[in-house]
């Protein structure tokens, strides 16, 4: 058992599949304009009501995740890693959220 | 070949009991840190949201627009950024530097316009047009809380009232939570240009920048690209949804 | 039973006597702060509460503690000894010992659980309501004022409540953190700036309870206390209506000199309220108004006695060190305007009338 | 594999004397360091102690005014844990994680020397509090608002709080690089389940560390933000609310208490094996309570606050998760217990401090689950109670461990062993002597004696278990003299060790004592747990693995440098500006320090790397 992990570990970091070239680069971008602009622009309609923030929660948790997984290569890279940074944005995440609770910001 | 191509992956074929390289793990370890960082100043922001007793509030001063560019400019820098190091790797150390150099380019546009923002924060100004005021019931419903708060200066026989009522960081919670949280992000942006200045500069030196060393620029890379994803979070928090006129 | 084997269940034996003589020796009902003199509801569920997890923590304790002992007396390596068996765990007592404790947990969750919610809802949210006001190193108590008008009747450092009646209590400070504790009667809530707090309190016994502010607060911070005095209804309306009144003016001349002086050049009045008196509206300090009717002063710390009323306007940081009156009051500050030894007799005569 | 295009530069003489010290990368040097730094700290913490309890041995005294008074419980607190307990943990994690997981260093030499150094400018900082206007005075928690400059003018908080900066970007620094050494430097077949508990504990408290830094980081910024700049962070006339301050500080200051107690942990699973002669029972269930307790760490915050007012509901919440984290941290004892039973126990010092520990922190720990219940922790909050769970585990847990530890190792760095018969009486001392003082403290608080109190009243029936407690600080004291007589005569003149005084299970002992700079002349490779003690009884031996070198004239050491000093300076300099931030002479003292740190970090990023060849990259 173990063995195992640390073996996985190593055979994660020699996998590298498909790299990504510019062009994957530059589409990610174009959707993160795309998705930025959406942000901004559904900022005016005003009738969403609280029903904008479920919205812009999905997209720039969106935005977020493309940045982390392309241009941080995440994706292509050891899982330790994002382990070590998924570790830390939950815990900041849910102690946030805690936080907010108890300062009854959702009441 | 072999050479770079080992150097393309950060060096991960390193003797390490994982195979990581140490620096690298090192910078991941440090942005799961920061994140607390980052989540401890957000969290304060919002848990002072809307509890500032004098303005001006955030429906006062931001400007949507303004940010929206300076975000896509941030946005678009991460770009430069992975492209500039796909160059180093592709061993195009002119492409590297061109695209290092756009990126702090870039880095500098959004600090430009964060010195901007603050300043055109700091000399805020109440501006009423009492003529439209008096004459149409419905222009007040138009102004914000805090400009509400001052229609009683349009007395008769003024047209039009004017006064500076700028936001620091000592005016109100928003102020202070506002300038701090946008500051520290500033300031890692800042520390990133340094970074990527300081890249490019060794560039040029013997040995300094190299597709072996591309290692270097990775770790350059992540930060940035980190503050990046900071700055999405902040844009959607302290921006839309602060101001967003629905909720 | 081996020698090793009586040898330390006599060392348990011994270990829990001494325990239980020192759980004995240290509860001593009838010091004035002491948590094991419940005399209300509220602090009663919490000493009960308290009972149940000492006799678990302490069960745990003896069991745990004593096998640890054993084995290290039992399993002493003697010279030449071999190896030991080299175990590496055992599942089955394993899970046991992690499945115990939770069930332990379990026995002193629930209780825990419902004492949090008892303590937390007044069961009579319409009775008397009191406004408690922390100041550095002070109390401030407002009362619903007894002719039934929004106003309140404020007084200080003694909380005078109707016995075995429900009462309600708002928190609130104007400073820094303060804790309102009256340890026979009910456990502690804080008071926090711009974060009201409520709690309610019962006490079943006439008589006087100690208080005394329980979250650090500054240098005076071990002298800000207070009594609270439960009474019979009766005796707790007619000194409510004693207070509503405004002070009562003095005659003797040597109290007419202190008068003048509290509400002129010793400015006395820039800090204390004296009701029916047109100067004297500050809020820095207690009201004064019926000083005179508590038997203590300086929140609890000296008895108000004529000697240490005098001693108190000589010198209040001898008497309560770093408080603020003494080092914000012009007359202690700035040697100009300094009490002659006339001028304190002369306020001293006014306030001990103020009843 | 990374090649240096350059050709390594021949490994320097060593520097000798006190400059050898200064500009030292070695791990074990830097372990000593931070070993005896810590200890002496330790000291000035006790008789800061000793202050207050010959203030409090009798009723109305007036030994010290309350001022000072409140200076001391702050600065015993923070000296205790920032300057005393944190480091002394590092000195173990320095000296030993490198020889227990078969490396040549740490990951970042040069880093673990700038963490030494900056963790003794910012113990230089907050000392100097009390020479330069007046020590810190709000407790070690500094609740808001009393900490602002309105109800606090003077430099003392100033300085707390830009010192705890210093200390945090220490402590920052440090675990970060034990995170490295420990995810990536393991020997050969070490893996993560075959790691010692201390090195496993380490990882777990580095883990805490970087994540709850960052928060007090803020909390500190907003802080200072306020005092330096009249910000509104926890200004009560523009609406904030001080429970802010709370939250942040107790989301860090509760894993902080577990980042006291896991490498205490760590230590005595390696201590009561060996004394025991049996591997650790339960082995990976041990580990992963330690996980486990590390993780519910960051769940349980509130019960610090359990009378603010925060609702029922959530009282409740924060009860039940913490009553919770009692059945990992039982796990570990029992697993302690089950380690013990049926072995061949030697009560060596090392072993009497151990089971000394497991003793007394099951009575600071139950102490602790009485608090966990809200409803009748409203009696204790904020009372003696408290103070007597603080020292149960504080004391009776980090500081006995910490002391087997100093037993456990101190040949290893020494070459010595300790004196037997005055460690027995060192023990005793101190164990006689932490009851004497803390057990009574429960029947205060019980009595309704409030904590940070300067000073009380004969009438409240106190006097009895207060002077007992002042009895049971000297003779505390009298005990830790015995540790210092017995550290510094064994030193020189103590019973010569050999590399296995013990009989030991884990690497470390593999080598020689003291350990040769290079540690291992060849890396040994792992075939399970317990290598050492496998390699000695089961005759499993260790080969060197291919590749490296195995003459010790070959093994290439990072070189010593002077740029982390040089850094740590700079930020002593800055920081002590920043104290004095609102003036112009500061605002220079700042700047000065801080270009200092910063032109010795580029001068560090440029330094040749000489990197030794196995790997082990200091940069
Ligand atoms: C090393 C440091 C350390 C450790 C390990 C702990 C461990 C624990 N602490 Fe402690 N704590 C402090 C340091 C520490 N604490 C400090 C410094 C303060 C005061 C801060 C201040 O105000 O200044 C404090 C305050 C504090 C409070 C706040 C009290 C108040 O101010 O009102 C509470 C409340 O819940 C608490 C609870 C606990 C619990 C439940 C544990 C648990 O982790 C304990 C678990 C251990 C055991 C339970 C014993 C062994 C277990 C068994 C033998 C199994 C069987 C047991 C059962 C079934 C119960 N602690
Ligand atoms: C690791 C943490 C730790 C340790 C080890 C200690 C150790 C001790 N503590 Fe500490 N204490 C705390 C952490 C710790 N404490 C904390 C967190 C608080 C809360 C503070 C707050 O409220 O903010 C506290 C508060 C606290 C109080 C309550 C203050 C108050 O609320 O008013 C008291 C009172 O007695 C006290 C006493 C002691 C004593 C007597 C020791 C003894 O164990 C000390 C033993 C050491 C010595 C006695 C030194 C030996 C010295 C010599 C031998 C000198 C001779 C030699 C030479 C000069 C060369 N402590
Ligand atoms: C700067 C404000 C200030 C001024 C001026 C001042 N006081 Fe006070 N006074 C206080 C404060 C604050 C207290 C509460 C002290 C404490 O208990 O910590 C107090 C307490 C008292 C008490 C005790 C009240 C009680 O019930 O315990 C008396 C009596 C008193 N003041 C009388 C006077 C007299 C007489 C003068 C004028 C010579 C005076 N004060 C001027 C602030 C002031
Ligand atoms: Cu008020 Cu302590
Ligand atoms: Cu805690």
């Amino acid at each position: 058992m173990a063995e195992q992990i640390q073996t996985e570990t190593q055979s994660d970091s020699s996998v590298h599949t498909g790299h990504p070239t510019p062009l994957t680069y530059f589409k990610v971008a174009m959707t993160l304009s795309v998705i930025t602009a959406i942000e901004v622009g559904i900022f005016y309609i005003e009738d969403l009501g609280l029903g904008i923030i479920p919205i812009l929660v999905v997209l720039s948790t969106a935005k977020f995740a493309m940045v982390a997984m392309f241009y941080m290569h995440l994706r292509y890279d050891a899982k330790l890693f994002t382990g070590f940074f998924v570790g830390g944005l939950v815990l900041a995440l849910s102690i946030g959220l805690s936080v907010l609770a108890l300062f009854k910001f959702f009441a | 070949m072999a050479h770079a191509e080992a150097a393309a992956h950060g060096g991960e074929h390193e003797e390490t009991s994982t195979g990581l390289n140490h620096r690298k793990l090192l910078m991941w370890a440090f942005l799961g840190s920061d994140c607390m960082f980052f989540g401890s100043l957000i969290a304060t922001y919002v848990v002072y949201f809307g509890r500032s007793k004098v303005g001006p509030f955030p429906e006062d001063v931001f400007s949507i627009p303004t940010t929206s560019v300076s975000t896509f400019v941030l946005l678009m820098s991460s770009m430069s950024m992975v492209l500039a190091y796909a160059a180093l790797n592709r061993g195009s150390i002119k492409g590297f530097r061109i695209w290092i150099a756009s990126t702090a380019i870039m880095g500098m546009t959004f600090l430009a316009f964060q010195v901007f923002e603050f300043t055109d924060f700091a000399n805020h100004e109440v501006h009423l047009d009492c003529v439209e005021i008096r004459t149409n019931e419905a222009a007040i419903e138009e102004l914000t809380d805090y400009e509400k708060t001052f229609v009683d200066e349009c007395v008769e026989g003024v047209d039009e009232f004017e006064e500076q009522h700028g936001l620091t960081p000592r005016t109100n919670l928003f102020g202070t939570t506002f300038f701090t949280l946008t500051g520290f992000h500033g300031a890692h942006v800042t520390l990133g240009v340094i970074w990527l200045l300081s890249l490019l500069f060794f560039s040029f030196t013997r040995g300094g920048v190299t597709p072996a060393r591309s290692l270097d620029v990775d770790l350059a890379a992540l930060y940035w690209h980190f503050v990046d994803v900071v700055w999405i979070v902040i844009f959607t928090v302290v921006y839309l949804f602060g101001v967003f006129p629905g909720i | 039973m081996s020698k090793i084997d009586r040898y330390s269940s006599r060392l348990v034996t011994v270990g829990l006597a001494v325990l239980l003589v020192l759980l004995a020796v240290g509860c001593t009902p009838e010091h004035n702060q002491s948590t094991f003199d419940a005399t209300g509801p509220v602090a009663r569920s919490q000493l009960n509460l308290f009972y149940w997890i000492l006799w678990t923590a302490v069960f745990v304790f003896v069991v745990v503690g004593g096998i640890l002992i054993y084995a290290a007396i039992r399993f002493r390596r003697k010279p030449g000894d071999p190896d030991p068996e080299q175990t590496h765990g055992n599942t089955p007592l394993e899970i046991g010992w992690t499945v115990a404790p939770a069930l332990i947990l379990a026995v002193v969750a629930v209780p825990t659980v419902t004492t949090i919610f008892y303590n937390a809802n007044s069961p009579d949210p319409g009775s008397l309501t009191i406004d408690v006001v922390g100041h550095q190193w002070w109390w401030e108590f407002n009362y619903p004022h007894p002719d039934g008008s929004d106003s309140v009747v404020t007084a200080a450092n003694e909380l005078h409540i109707p016995v075995d009646e429900v009462i309600n209590i708002n928190l609130d400070s104007k400073d820094v953190l303060h804790s309102f504790w009256i340890p026979k009667i009910a456990g502690k809530v804080d008071l926090v700036p711009n974060h009201p707090n409520q709690m309610w309190i019962l006490a079943e016994e006439p008589g006087e309870y100690y208080g005394q502010c329980a979250e650090f607060c500054g240098v005076a911070h071990a002298n800000m206390r207070f009594r609270v005095i439960a009474q019979s209804r009766p005796e707790f309306d007619a000194w409510l209506s004693t207070q509503a009144q405004d002070a009562v003016e003095p005659i003797d001349p040597l109290a007419l000199r202190g008068k003048a002086l509290f509400e002129g050049d010793a400015r006395c009045w820039s800090c204390h309220t004296v009701a029916g008196s047109k100067r004297a509206r500050g809020q820095q300090g207690p009201d004064l108004t019926h000083v005179a009717s508590r038997a203590h002063l300086a929140a609890g710390i000296v008895e108000n006695t004529q000697a240490n009323l005098r001693k108190w306007l000589e010198d209040p940081d001898a008497v309560k060190p770093g408080n603020l009156m003494a080092r914000d009051a012009e007359v202690y500050n700035d040697p100009v305007r300094e009490l002659t030894g006339a001028d304190v007799s002369a306020l001293v005569a006014y306030l001990r009338g103020l009843d | 594999m990374t090649t240096l295009a350059i050709p390594l530069p021949k490994r320097p003489a060593h520097p000798t004397g006190v400059l050898a010290w200064l500009t030292t990368i070695d791990h074990k040097k830097i372990g000593i360091l931070y070993g005896v730094t810590a200890f002496v700290l330790f000291i000035t913490g006790g008789l800061e102690a000793l202050y207050m309890r010959f203030q409090l041995a009798q009723p109305g005294q007036d030994f010290v005014s309350p001022e000072v008074f409140n200076q001391l419980f702050t600065m015993h607190a923070t000296t205790m844990i920032f300057l005393g307990v944190m480091p002394l943990g590092a000195a173990f994690f320095n000296f030993v994680i490198p020889l227990q997981i078969g490396a040549r260093d740490v990951a970042f030499p040069r880093l673990n020397a700038f963490s030494y150094w900056t963790f003794l400018a910012g113990a230089i900082l907050l000392k100097l509090s009390w020479f330069l206007g007046g020590a810190p005075n709000a407790g070690w928690f500094g609740y808001a608002p009393i900490t602002g400059s309105d109800f606090n003018p003077g430099h003392g908080i100033d300085y707390w709080a830009v010192s705890l900066q210093v200390l945090g970007i220490a402590s920052l620094a440090a675990a970060f690089n034990f995170i490295v050494t420990i995810v990536n430097m393991r020997a050969p077949g070490m893996s993560l389940m075959r790691m010692p508990l201390f090195t496993w504990m380490t990882l777990v408290t580095s883990f805490l560390l970087v994540l709850a830094f960052p928060v007090i980081t803020v909390a500190l910024i907003e802080l200072m933000f306020d005092r330096f700049f009249g910000m509104n962070f926890f200004s009560i006339g523009a609406g904030a609310n001080p429970l802010l301050w709370q939250h942040l500080f107790w989301i860090f200051g509760h894993p902080e208490v577990y980042i006291l107690i896991l490498p205490a942990m760590g230590i005595v699973s390696e201590i009561i094996p060996t004394f025991s002669r049996k591997p650790l029972f339960g082995y990976p269930v041990v580990v992963l309570s330690g996980v486990i307790i590390g993780f519910m760490g960051w769940m349980v915050w509130s019960h610090h606050m359990f009378t603010v007012g925060l609702g029922p509901v959530a009282n409740s919440v924060f009860a039940l998760t913490t009553m919770a984290i009692a059945v990992p941290t039982g796990v570990k004892i029992f697993n302690w217990i089950g380690t013990m039973w049926n072995g061949s126990i030697d009560l060596r010092t090392p072993m009497l401090f151990a089971i000394g520990f497991v003793f007394l922190f099951i009575i600071g720990g139950l102490s602790g689950v009485m608090h966990s219940s809200a409803a009748s922790d409203a009696q204790q909050q904020d009372t003696y109670f408290i103070v007597a769970h603080i020292h149960y585990v504080l004391f009776g847990g980090s500081i006995m461990a910490i002391a087997a530890g100093a037993y456990y190792w101190f040949p290893k760095m020494t070459g010595r062993l300790m004196d037997e018969r005055m460690g027995k009486l060192n023990f005793w001392l101190v164990f006689m002597g932490m009851n004497i003082s803390f057990f009574p403290m429960h029947f205060l608080g019980l009595d309704g004696m409030p904590r940070r109190i300067h000073s009380y009243d004969s009438a409240m029936g106190w006097d009895l278990w207060n002077l007992v407690s002042s009895a049971g600080a000297v003779v505390l004291a009298a005990g830790i003299l015995v540790t210092i007589i017995n550290m510094v005569r064994s030193a020189k003149q103590g019973e010569k060790a050999g590399a296995d005084p013990w009989d030991g299970r884990t690497l470390e002992w593999s080598i020689p004592s003291p350990p040769p700079e290079y540690n291992f002349e060849q890396i040994p490779t792992v075939h399970g747990k317990d290598a050492f003690w496998m390699q000695k009884r089961q005759r499993v031996s260790t080969v060197p693995v291919a590749g490296a070198s195995g003459d010790s004239h070959d093994i290439h050491l990072p070189q010593p440098s002077y740029w982390p000093l040089i850094a740590s300076i700079g930020l002593l300099i800055g920081a002590y500006g920043l104290v004095y931030s609102a003036t112009w002479t500061g605002i220079i003292v700042g700047a000065v320090g801080l270009a200092t740190t910063v032109v010795s970090v580029y001068a560090w990023s440029f330094e040749p790397v000489n990197e030794p060849v196995e790997g082990a990259a200091g940069h």
